[in-house]
């Protein structure tokens, strides 16, 4: 069970360096100003994501974080990238999608929610374990990242891409803390989230052939 | 436990069936078929649980309460009338605005099945993940029974539903993993700290400092699937766009789901930290959905956006007396959730007939109902006397109760505030309804489905009516259980 | 039980009440230079009109018929406990100050209904004035003696009485001069004198008591003037033994009684000066001047209480 | 169901009959096609015979035969229901069920099947509603009771559905009380919640054992929440809209029983449970009191629609009843126990006798409006030669109303003009300053409600019919016509034998003020009604009706000897110095009152407009309109502003929810911050 407490594994530093990136890769996708810029951004995150996996699965030799691990690669840095491209393309190339504050605001905003997380979630470690030490802050703080990205921008899919990063962030504390949760409600978890995102499109489609286009600011006729 | 599988299966197998029966004659009995079986089933769990008390199955994977059995019996005793309403107003709907021809037959019913069956497996679970699937499943499939009719409003509805709940939901698993964190090292096996009865046994050993933190994510997430406001703000789209079955199920058994969901945190919780801290939050939230909901209901036009800010104060009403945490105040709480949810599936059963037959939704086209269909005017009566919380209605008793347990707790603040605000309500809503019920009906209305249509609405009635003048025994003893799971 | 002295003082006051009518008529006659109906006119009226034929309008009700006969059994009732020689008239127990406003208000009430009977715009329009006007005599008539009743600490007119009499600072005190005044207006008012009202005149702008018997006629009239002269000498008496309550008997000696008796009839007979006076040197004001005439009266008389509790509270 | 005693028997049957009487028009609904005597002759005849029963459960209390309990347990937390009447609710169950049993036999079948049968199911649940109200003795029975009796009988307002002044009147109607119901509810349950039980006992103790300032808040709250149904200013605006609304029985239900059910709430949860109320209530209530007298008896006295008109006079004698309560908190504060005993008798006996007088009034003047196709008096007249029975019912109701002696409302009134004099001199507190100033408003307000019931009974029933409907109006049924006139009785009685009636009420009293003797409110032989004082003033109402009946017959001996055995009487035309004129030159209802309407104009703010149709000559208009309203002052000055504040507020408030995702998703957002930074 002292595997739980890996203070002394010199990976740990990688974890560290992943997650940074994890962060960075969500802040990336918030500062962007192209859907497609952002789509990649979030593979980036999506990649980290799954590298972090693969480590923790290294470290505690625990199978199912390993398939894990596979899974993330395979749908969340994979198959959810190219639908949303999908989407991305039919909804008129390589859009712009139009934030409602200019992206220096956005990342002072940004930083002011990691400070918050880092702030509120730090106080709950001791000075060891730290690889929870810096997962667990990462991944709240990507939570209220990737929110911020639903919140301020128009663009349908831009808020699907916020909110699988959302899930990403979520996942990441998943692995990290808990080195994965039973096999079968991680796949469970996967699956959802696949399902959610396929319908999430399915929405945009149909957004886009009831309203021509996806400037979900349009989306205003129901109010009161 | 025999009864428990059966009863979890029943809907998807009902619903696969529906799928591959297509547009078949037989596909609404399926759907009647397989309703009717779970709310028999649901009984026979609540007689089981009635003798012999709670018990895990499944290899803790499933869990079988007090709160469960009641939450089950409250989605199978709404989800049958629903179904029934719904096999003659479908058809109705379809041959009017010819939805179905954009729509594959048999579909309305599996997602209607597949639904039930994703609340009762929420209901039952006794995994926190598995619970968490189930949510999510029920999510996506309410979700495209929002947009079942394709218009633009029912469109955008169920996108800001998909999104805000998906969101909420994403929380609602990080809350998840917290607590399964929180409880890492204590059991020896995996997955058994995403089990509740563990984490509810074990209760004392956790930490708090992230059990709390788990607490506050699966409020804010659970607490967004059930309405509480300001996380509410889905809710009034959604409902007022969704077929009225569909709408009707939602807003009761849905509801029910979620806050039994959030309610198995707050037991944790509560046992973890003492009761105090998540009660405030509790009775914080409470009150703020309540008094959120009232301008709304005071200055409406939509009927059914009406009866969805309606079910915002219910629920904030239940999560407030909850949040009293006196005995009495829970039983109320809790027996409010049950009441409300016939006369909130009425109201919204209603909606259908009157709203089609007026060919409006809006309060102020459908006047002088009593004089215009005396049989749906009795019934829209009915339904307003339980939405306002009159006799003899359950909702005037179950309302008192939670309030009377209130006025006695640490809460008193808050107990006023939400009297003021049912005050308030009461005053809304009965404007709404004098001018539903009385004045001269307006020329041509004539209620578009055929009479059998009234029967199941009839059946909601009279469960409302007669819970406000009788409690039975055996439901007063499932509600004193329920009340038991929550606050030991 | 000294039923004499009942049947005495309803004797009394029954048969001096057209009288006094008489001799306010005759004083004023000889204020004018004229010689005057003689005094004892009234009864011989009184009697002409028992022995006509009644006409009865073909709308009044059966109510109609009664009530002249309620009326003056009002009147006479009146007349067992009002203190008219001694302050302990024999029927006290059976009615007070409330009561007997009371059986005023009743009397007035049977009046402006039957003014109603006939279904025509003479009984209407003094059954509208009438209303109008008492509905501020009575609560002044009240009010001022209330006044005194609160001084005495009861509402049984003899107690008053004694009470006012037993103790003569009070004669002078503000509030009672004040209340009297009151109570005069108001039975002024109520007897239709002028300036409220002049009970000659048959013009309809102006008349108030007239026209709600103008329907009335034979038996039935005479029964309503009798009982309007009884009531107005009880009002009279009321205030006589009320308000200046000297030499009213305080026990039932022949020779207190005697002079009981003189100092009534010599009140009353003031009192017919002061009205014949007021009648000849004063013009009646107008209709819509009266309620202020009267408010007046209800503001001295609430004066007078709450005075009347400031001095001595 | 624990059935003791004779009692227990009787109340059980009272309820039951009514709950059957209640079900079966609903339930012959469901038969196809039902015989008539199911859907309403017997729920009818069921109903009433029941509230004979609770008049006779009643009268045994009042005898203080108090049954134990009824006992039943619906299965709700706490204890079981318990229904049963004491000393306190004697009297009112008394009235309960007089006037209903009048009210019952007098409720005709109108109109259509079905409404004729929902009425009555409604009716009688009505009863059933405030009978339970009356009886409860456990505090959800009670609110179940409380608000059902408001919903019910707000139904039975707005039982005409196309009339839009019925649906206002019942919405106005169950707000306001609806609003007052949740005051009740709150101190009831904090009481409940602190007694830890459910049942008045338990309450009662705890009440009793509570801190002043903690009893006084209590106190108050319940004095809010019934000064509604009591309907004292400026609470009152639903009475006039509600009461004239409903149909003629209901409204002698409402006006003659459910307003006595706000009394009973005063007394009952501020004053007997407590054991004295708390500071100021007295003169709290005596202003009130008086301001209701008068706005009442003025209301009343410019109203031309008989059916508001009496409930404006309803509202007068509410103030009445409020005052007369006041007086006895007040005097009972200052330590004058036997005359606040006389004020408490005041309010109670008023309680009945006005019960008695404005049910019997809304049953006889319903009639007549029913026969007059009309609620406004101008529409009437000359009823009284063509609907005998009902106006010798409506004359007796009128002159009681009027507060004449030796009728129902006179006793009460007089005794509290009784304790105010004593009071005074006894030189009670504040009483000094309050006294004359009650007892001038008293006689102001009886002086202006005589002109109004003068009004009423003087154009509708007397003069000539003013409309062909009025010319050609028939009596009522004569099972209706037989119950008006028995009912009569029951005025006159409470008024002619005011001193045996007054000791009935011995039990009451004692309930609220343990050390009053009532045995000396009545004299030697029980002939007169005293003061409580062997040295006051009495009256003997019996004596005075004798005299005057005797000095009548006197008279009419007189004239006999006087003229001899000629025919005397004839009948001709009405004398109108010569000219003949038609109906119209009648005095209207408004015509009447437009002396006192122009005294008052002050306070009245009354609107007159007068356009001339058509020009004649320069000096005679040929047709002229006239029209004169008196406005709503306080609906206007009071509710108004509130119910826009509210409804501004509102709608600032659904700027909330624009529809804007991102925002929505900005809420979570900020929630989910706010909960990380102040959450734990």
């Amino acid at each position: 069970m002292n595997l739980l407490f890996p203070d002394w594994l010199p990976r740990s530093n990688t974890v560290n360096l992943l997650a940074g990136a994890f962060l960075l890769s969500a802040l990336y996708a918030a500062a962007q100003r192209r859907l497609l810029a952002a789509i990649t951004a979030y593979q980036w995150n999506s990649v980290a994501l799954g590298l972090i996996a693969a480590v923790v699965a290294v470290v505690t030799g625990a199978r199912h974080i390993a398939l894990a691990a596979l899974l993330v690669f395979a749908i969340k840095a994979v198959v959810i990238p190219a639908v949303l491209r999908r989407q991305a393309m039919r909804g008129g190339g390589d859009t712009v999608a139009e934030p409602f504050m200019g992206v220096p605001a956005g990342m002072l905003a940004c930083g002011g929610l990691v400070v918050l997380a880092f702030s509120q979630t730090r106080a709950l470690f001791g000075a060891g374990s730290s690889i929870l030490a810096s997962c667990l802050p990462v991944s709240v703080a990507t939570t209220l990242v990737g929110l911020f990205i639903m919140v301020s921008r128009r663009r349908a899919l831009m808020q699907v891409v916020g909110l699988v990063i959302v899930e990403n962030a979520i996942f990441l504390a998943a692995v990290s803390l808990t080195y994965g949760m039973p096999l079968v409600v991680e796949m469970g978890v996967l699956l959802d989230l696949l399902v959610g995102v396929a319908l999430l499109g399915l929405f945009v489609g149909r957004i886009e052939e009831t309203l021509g286009d996806t400037d979900t600011t349009r989306l205003t006729s129901l109010k009161g | 436990m025999a009864w428990l599988l059966p009863l979890l299966l029943v809907a998807p197998l009902g619903g696969a069936a529906c799928l591959a029966l297509g547009r078949s004659r037989w596909t609404p009995r399926v759907l009647l078929a397989s309703c009717a079986a779970a709310l028999a089933l649901a009984l026979a769990l609540v007689a089981r649980t009635l003798t012999g008390g709670a018990f895990t199955a499944a290899g803790g994977w499933l869990h079988v309460d007090g709160l469960v059995a009641m939450v089950a019996i409250i989605v199978t005793a709404i989800a049958l009338p629903c179904a029934w309403y719904g096999s003659l107003y479908m058809p109705f709907v379809a041959e009017r605005d010819h939805t179905d021809a954009r729509w594959a037959p048999g579909r309305y019913e599996a997602l209607l099945l597949g639904l039930l069956g994703c609340m009762l497996v929420a209901t039952a679970a006794n995994n926190l993940g598995l619970m968490w699937i189930a949510i999510e499943g029920a999510t996506l499939a309410s979700a495209l029974l929002v947009g079942y009719y394709r218009r633009p409003g029912a469109v955008e509805a169920a996108w800001k539903y998909l999104v805000l709940c998906s969101v909420g939901i994403s929380l609602a698993l990080l809350a998840t993993v917290l607590l399964y964190y929180s409880a890492g090292r204590l059991f020896g096996e995996e997955g058994a700290a995403l089990q509740w009865t563990h984490l509810r046994d074990a209760a004392q050993q956790l930490d708090p400092r992230f059990v709390k933190l788990a607490f506050l994510f699966a409020l804010a997430g659970y607490g967004a699937k059930a309405g509480l406001a300001p996380m509410h703000s889905w809710l009034p789209d959604a409902y007022s766009q969704a077929p009225t079955p569909v709408a009707a199920l939602m807003s009761t058994a849905l509801l029910a789901t979620s806050l039994s969901a959030l309610l198995r945190f707050f037991a944790i919780t509560a046992a973890c930290t003492g009761p105090a801290w998540p009660c405030g939050l509790f009775a914080l939230f409470g009150a703020l959905s309540m008094v959120m909901a009232v301008p709304f209901l005071l200055v409406q036009g939509e009927y059914k956006r009406l009866l969805a800010y309606s079910s915002i104060e219910h629920a904030g009403l239940v999560t407030l007396a909850i949040g009293f945490g006196t005995p009495l105040a829970v039983f109320g709480g809790l027996f409010h959730l049950l009441v409300q949810s016939f006369a909130k599936a009425l109201a919204f059963l209603l909606a259908g007939s009157i709203g089609r037959g007026a060919h409006s939704r809006r309060m102020d086209h459908f006047p002088g109902m009593l004089e215009a269909s005396p049989a749906l005017g009795t019934l829209l009566a009915v339904a307003g006397i339980g939405l306002v919380g009159l006799p003899p209605a359950g909702t005037f008793v179950s309302e008192w109760l939670a309030l009377a347990g209130g006025f006695a707790s640490s809460q008193g603040v808050a107990a006023r505030i939400a009297l003021a605000a049912l005050v308030v309500v009461f005053l809304g809503l009965t404007f709404h309804w004098s001018r539903m019920l009385l004045g001269r009906p307006r020329e041509g209305f004539a209620d578009p489905l055929p009479a059998g249509s009234h029967a199941p609405m009839w059946a909601l009635a009279a469960v409302l009516l007669v819970l406000g003048v009788y409690l039975p025994a055996p439901v007063r003893a499932l509600i004193e259980q329920a009340a038991q799971v929550v606050l030991p | 039980m000294h039923a004499g002295a009942i049947v005495l003082q309803t004797v009394l006051l029954v048969a001096l009440a057209p009288l006094w009518n008489g001799v306010v008529a005759r004083i004023k006659a000889r204020l004018q230079m004229r010689r005057g109906s003689p005094v004892l006119q009234r009864y011989r009226d009184l009697l002409k009109l028992a022995g006509k034929e009644t006409v009865l309008s073909e709308h009044a009700s059966p109510l109609a018929r009664v009530t002249p006969y309620l009326m003056l059994g009002a009147a006479v009732t009146l007349c067992t406990w009002t203190p008219v020689l001694t302050t302990r008239p024999g029927l006290a127990f059976a009615g007070d100050l409330v009561m007997t406003v009371a059986l005023l208000a009743a009397m007035r009430v049977l009046l402006a209904l039957l003014a109603l009977e006939a279904g025509t715009t003479f009984g209407g329009m003094s059954a509208s004035r009438h209303l109008a006007l008492s509905a501020l005599a009575e609560p002044a008539l009240m009010m001022a003696i209330f006044t005194l009743a609160l001084n005495a600490h009861s509402t049984d007119l003899a107690r008053i009485a004694a009470a006012v009499e037993a103790a003569p600072a009070a004669w002078i005190s503000p509030s009672h001069l004040l209340a009297l005044t009151a109570v005069w207006i108001v039975v002024v008012s109520e007897t239709g004198r002028v300036p409220v009202d002049n009970p000659v005149t048959h013009l309809e702008l102006t008349m108030i008591h007239e026209g709600m018997t103008l329907d009335v006629s034979g038996h039935h009239l005479a029964l309503l003037e009798w009982a309007g002269a009884v009531r107005q000498l009880v009002l009279l008496t009321l205030v006589a033994n009320l308000f200046l309550p000297w030499g009213i008997a305080d026990t039932l000696e022949p020779a207190a009684l005697g002079l009981a008796l003189l100092a009534w009839l010599g009140k009353l007979l003031l009192f017919a000066v002061v009205v014949a006076l007021t009648e000849s040197l004063t013009a009646k004001m107008r209709l819509f001047r009266v309620p202020e005439f009267l408010g007046m009266a209800f503001l001295l008389a609430l004066i007078a209480l709450t005075s009347d509790t400031l001095t001595r509270g | 169901m624990s059935l003791t005693g004779l009692d227990g028997v009787l109340l059980a049957g009272a309820v039951f009959g009514l709950a059957v009487a209640m079900l079966l028009p609903v339930l012959a609904t469901l038969v196809p096609s039902p015989p008539a005597a199911l859907r309403h002759a017997a729920p009818r005849a069921l109903a009433a015979g029941s509230c004979v029963l609770a008049a006779v459960v009643g009268m045994r209390a009042l005898a203080g035969a108090t049954p134990p309990p009824l006992a039943w347990w619906p299965g709700f937390p706490g204890q079981p229901f318990t229904l049963g009447p004491d000393a306190l609710s004697a009297p009112f169950v008394m009235l309960f069920g007089a006037v209903g049993a009048a009210s019952f036999a007098a409720h005709a079948p109108i109109g259509s099947e079905r409404g004729a049968s929902a009425r009555l199911a409604l009716h009688a649940g009505f009863a059933l509603a405030m009978l339970a109200a009356f009886t409860a003795r456990h505090v959800l029975l009670f609110l179940v009771a409380w608000e059902a009796m408001t919903l019910l009988s707000a139904a039975l307002v707005a039982h005409d559905t196309r009339s839009s002044r019925g649906r206002g009147a019942a919405y106005v109607y169950l707000a306001i009380s609806h609003a007052g119901a949740a005051c009740i509810a709150l101190a009831l349950f904090t009481l409940s919640a602190q007694a830890g039980s459910f049942q008045f006992e338990a309450l009662a103790a705890t009440y009793a054992r509570l801190p002043a300032a903690e009893a006084a808040r209590l106190a108050w709250w319940f004095t809010a929440g019934f000064s509604v149904k009591l309907a004292l200013l400026p609470l009152h605006v639903w009475l006039p809209m509600a009461h004239p609304e409903a149909p003629a029985p209901v409204s002698a239900m409402l006006s003659g029983v459910m307003v006595k059910a706000g009394l009973y709430g005063l007394l009952r949860f501020a004053w007997q449970m407590p054991g004295a109320p708390p500071a100021h209530w007295g003169t709290v209530l005596v202003l009130a009191g008086i301001a209701s007298m008068i706005a009442g008896a003025l209301y009343a006295a410019v109203e031309a629609d008989a059916k508001r008109l009496l409930a404006y006079s309803t509202l007068k004698n509410a103030g009445v009843l409020a005052l007369a309560v006041g007086l006895a908190a007040l005097l009972a504060e200052a330590g004058q126990r036997d005359i606040a005993g006389v004020a408490l008798a005041a309010a109670l006996y008023h309680a009945v006798g006005h019960g008695f007088a404005k049910a019997l009034a809304f049953l006889s003047v319903g009639e007549a409006v029913h026969a007059g196709g009309s609620r406004h008096l101008d529409h009437l007249g000359g009823l009284a030669n063509r609907m005998p029975r009902t106006s010798i019912a409506a004359l007796v109701s009128t002159l009681a109303l009027c507060g004449l002696p030796a009728l129902s409302c006179f006793a009460g009134e007089w005794l509290v003009f009784q304790s105010l004099i004593l009071g005074y001199s006894a030189g009670a507190g504040q009483l000094r300053l309050v006294a004359p100033f009650a007892g001038a408003a008293l006689a102001l307000a009886s002086a202006l409600a005589v002109a109004a019931l003068v009004k009423l009974y003087g154009i509708a029933f007397l003069g000539r019919p003013r409309t062909a409907e009025a010319a050609a109006a028939h009596d009522a049924p004569r099972v209706v016509g037989l119950t008006l006139l028995s009912f009569t009785a029951l005025p006159v009685l409470w008024g002619l034998a005011a001193p045996v009636m007054a000791l009935t009420l011995a039990a009451p009293l004692g309930a609220l003020l343990p050390d009053f003797d009532a045995a000396r409110l009545a004299g030697e032989a029980g002939f007169t009604l005293l003061p409580a004082r062997v040295d006051g003033s009495s009256i003997a109402p019996a004596a005075v009706a004798l005299l005057v009946a005797l000095f009548a017959l006197l008279a009419l001996a007189w004239l006999r000897g006087a003229r001899g055995q000629r025919r005397v009487l004839r009948r001709a035309p009405s004398w109108t110095c010569g000219a003949a004129t038609d109906t119209r030159a009648q005095y209207t209802a408004l015509g009447l009152t437009k002396p006192l309407r122009l005294i008052f104009e002050p306070v009245l703010r009354s609107t007159r407009e007068l356009d001339v149709l058509e020009e004649g000559s320069p000096y005679f208009a040929r047709r002229l309109r006239y029209r004169s309203a008196v406005p709503a002052v306080f609906e206007r000055w009071l509710y108004q502003p509130f119910v826009q504040a509210v409804v501004w507020t509102s709608e600032q408030a659904r700027r909330l929810q624009t529809g804007s995702l991102h925002l929505y998703l900005a809420y979570l957002l900020a929630t989910l911050v706010g909960l990380l930074l102040w959450g734990r």
